[in-house]
């Protein structure tokens, strides 16, 4: 059977996000392979209901944008989500920078952002996993924080490229850490 | 209370030191660059001690941005300053710092608009009306009750408080104060002796920046017979007999 | 959109089956219509894992019977392998404090717990239940899980009050800090 075919009955038969890693081992393919079958899907759904929402690390499948009025309707007066001035400040960052560390994103902002940060994790819109450098944990973004900005990749979001190339560039001596 | 109130809304509250010296900047329409860094340096001063006297949390890292805006100053306002390879990087620092995160304030601000505004939704979850049971090795009291114990020990500390190595409490007005009384009684002081004692650079920085201020607004004679010569500082009697 | 966009979305949506009944009436189409979108739909999944099944009354998306073998051995996998620590510590939190919000699971242990309580609940080791007050969903412990513990009385689990304590006071400090 494709493999394409494969990843997608199992995206389907889980209806939740699952980890490219798991993928590869289960059905003993290559990173290559995974990429190309996660293409050729979303090539395929795309004249449908269904899209693939992809991370560095997780993809899963979602309803497409066109059917969010639809499906809202549904759901009834359900409260909109506000994630708060100092939340979107830290998802900013972890969109736009990940992998990153809580002490660059606690640079970025001037100022502790551990609270903010476990309230993320709670709401299952960032992720932490070990750095593997060292003992650091770094923080990335999950494919639930796509599917709540409305898009299946970060790279939809208006302006991507630029926005995360200026963030890159400014030229900061990271050395410096007394400023917290 | 009711003053609490009242003052939560003259004042907006800033959760961090970027935030506050980026709102100062803007609300002048101004650039990011040493020159309105240090004209907004006053009005930085003055919410800072503001937050001091009412013991807000976290005012220790709002202090630390302060004794670099206090160097951009004094170089503004006495350019013949000298500042160290450091000082100059630390200052440059800061301006890049505020320009970056100038840059997060206005993605995250869209990013909060769009949030939610067109889900992409995931399918809802049904459990299974009959499930099969089917408990392992972790379904024991004795497992379950090591489970919860690391729960537990995991669970967020009450936030410390703030521990940051920030020793410099003194304020720039009680800085200027503190001068004046000296100057009175000396009417001619050197910069030099006046700071022997101080162990802190900051502590330096603060009094130079109050000397400057003074001179500024015409209470002071400051002179530096040279370059890199003490700075003499006399009271203007001329000016302000009222000191008297 | 397409009707059978439409109604492609509603089954991945809501993944069970739906009355033709209600989607006629739904999204304001004839019989007719329903049917057309139906073949439609079933032409364009044919190439993929999903398929469309109907009855006389109702329709429903499944994966396609050539997955069966896959799928089935992974769900095997799935109830083979342990609930792991993230899966006990969720477990021990609902058995000490049910019943129990997944707010408050979540604000216990940091992180999102949704997919940890689907995997508890497919194991029939948990149910959840609606909370009376909301729209919120309540977590207990199973009747079988708990005559496989041997616990008749709560107060005779290990340290439960010492526990109760200790979970008390971190809500209460939590509650008080509205910092975001």
């Amino acid at each position: 059977m494709p493999i394409d075919v494969l990843i997608e009955g199992l995206l389907f038969y889980k209806s939740a996000p699952q980890k490219k890693r798991t993928i590869i081992k289960l059905f003993e393919i290559t990173e290559a392979e995974l990429s190309e079958a996660v293409s050729l899907l979303k090539e395929r759904l795309s004249k449908g209901a269904i899209r693939l929402v992809e991370t560095a690390d997780e993809i899963q499948l979602v309803t497409a944008p066109e059917l969010a009025p639809v499906i809202e309707a549904m759901r009834k007066n359900e409260l909109r989500a506000d994630i708060g001035k100092a939340g979107a400040e830290t998802l900013a960052i972890i969109l736009y920078r990940e992998p990153v560390s809580r002490a660059e994103i606690d640079r970025i902002r001037g100022v502790n952002s551990s609270f903010i940060l476990r309230n993320l994790q709670v709401r299952g819109l960032v992720e932490s996993r070990s750095s593997g450098k060292g003992s650091g944990y770094e923080y990335v973004i999950t494919s639930e924080l796509l599917t709540h900005l409305g898009v299946t990749h970060k790279h939809e979001l208006p302006d991507f490229a630029r926005i995360a190339d200026a963030l890159d560039n400014f030229k900061i001596s990271t050395t410096e850490e007394k400023t917290i | 209370m009711q003053l609490a109130s009242n003052f939560s809304i003259k004042t907006k509250v800033f959760e961090g030191p970027l935030e506050l010296l980026l709102d100062l900047v803007e609300k002048r329409k101004l650039l990011i660059n040493d020159i309105s860094l240090a004209e907004v340096t006053d009005e930085y001063m003055r919410q800072v001690s503001i937050m001091q006297e009412l013991s807000l949390p976290n005012t220790a890292q709002f202090i630390t941005l302060a004794a670099t805006l206090l160097l951009v100053k004094s170089k503004s306002l006495l350019p013949v300053l000298e500042l160290t390879e450091e000082e100059e990087a630390s200052i440059e620092d800061l301006e890049e710092r505020l320009r970056q995160y100038k840059l997060v304030k206005e993605t995250a601000e869209n990013l909060q608009v769009n949030f939610g505004s067109s889900v992409l939704y995931s399918p809802l979850f049904n459990p299974p009306a009959t499930p099969i049971f089917v408990p392992d090795n972790f379904c024991t009291p004795d497992a379950l009750h090591k489970a919860i114990l690391d729960t537990i020990n995991a669970l967020p500390k009450k936030i410390e408080p703030n521990k940051a190595s920030v020793k410099i409490t003194i304020t720039l007005e009680e800085m200027m104060d503190r001068l004046q009384a000296r100057i009175r009684q000396n009417l001619k002081a050197r910069f030099s002796e006046m700071h022997a004692d101080e162990p802190e650079r900051k502590v330096v920085i603060v009094g130079f920046l109050a000397i400057l201020e003074l001179f500024k607004q015409g209470n002071l004679i400051v002179t530096q017979p040279s370059r890199f010569s003490d700075i003499e500082i006399e009271l203007d009697k001329g000016q302000t007999p009222s000191y008297y």
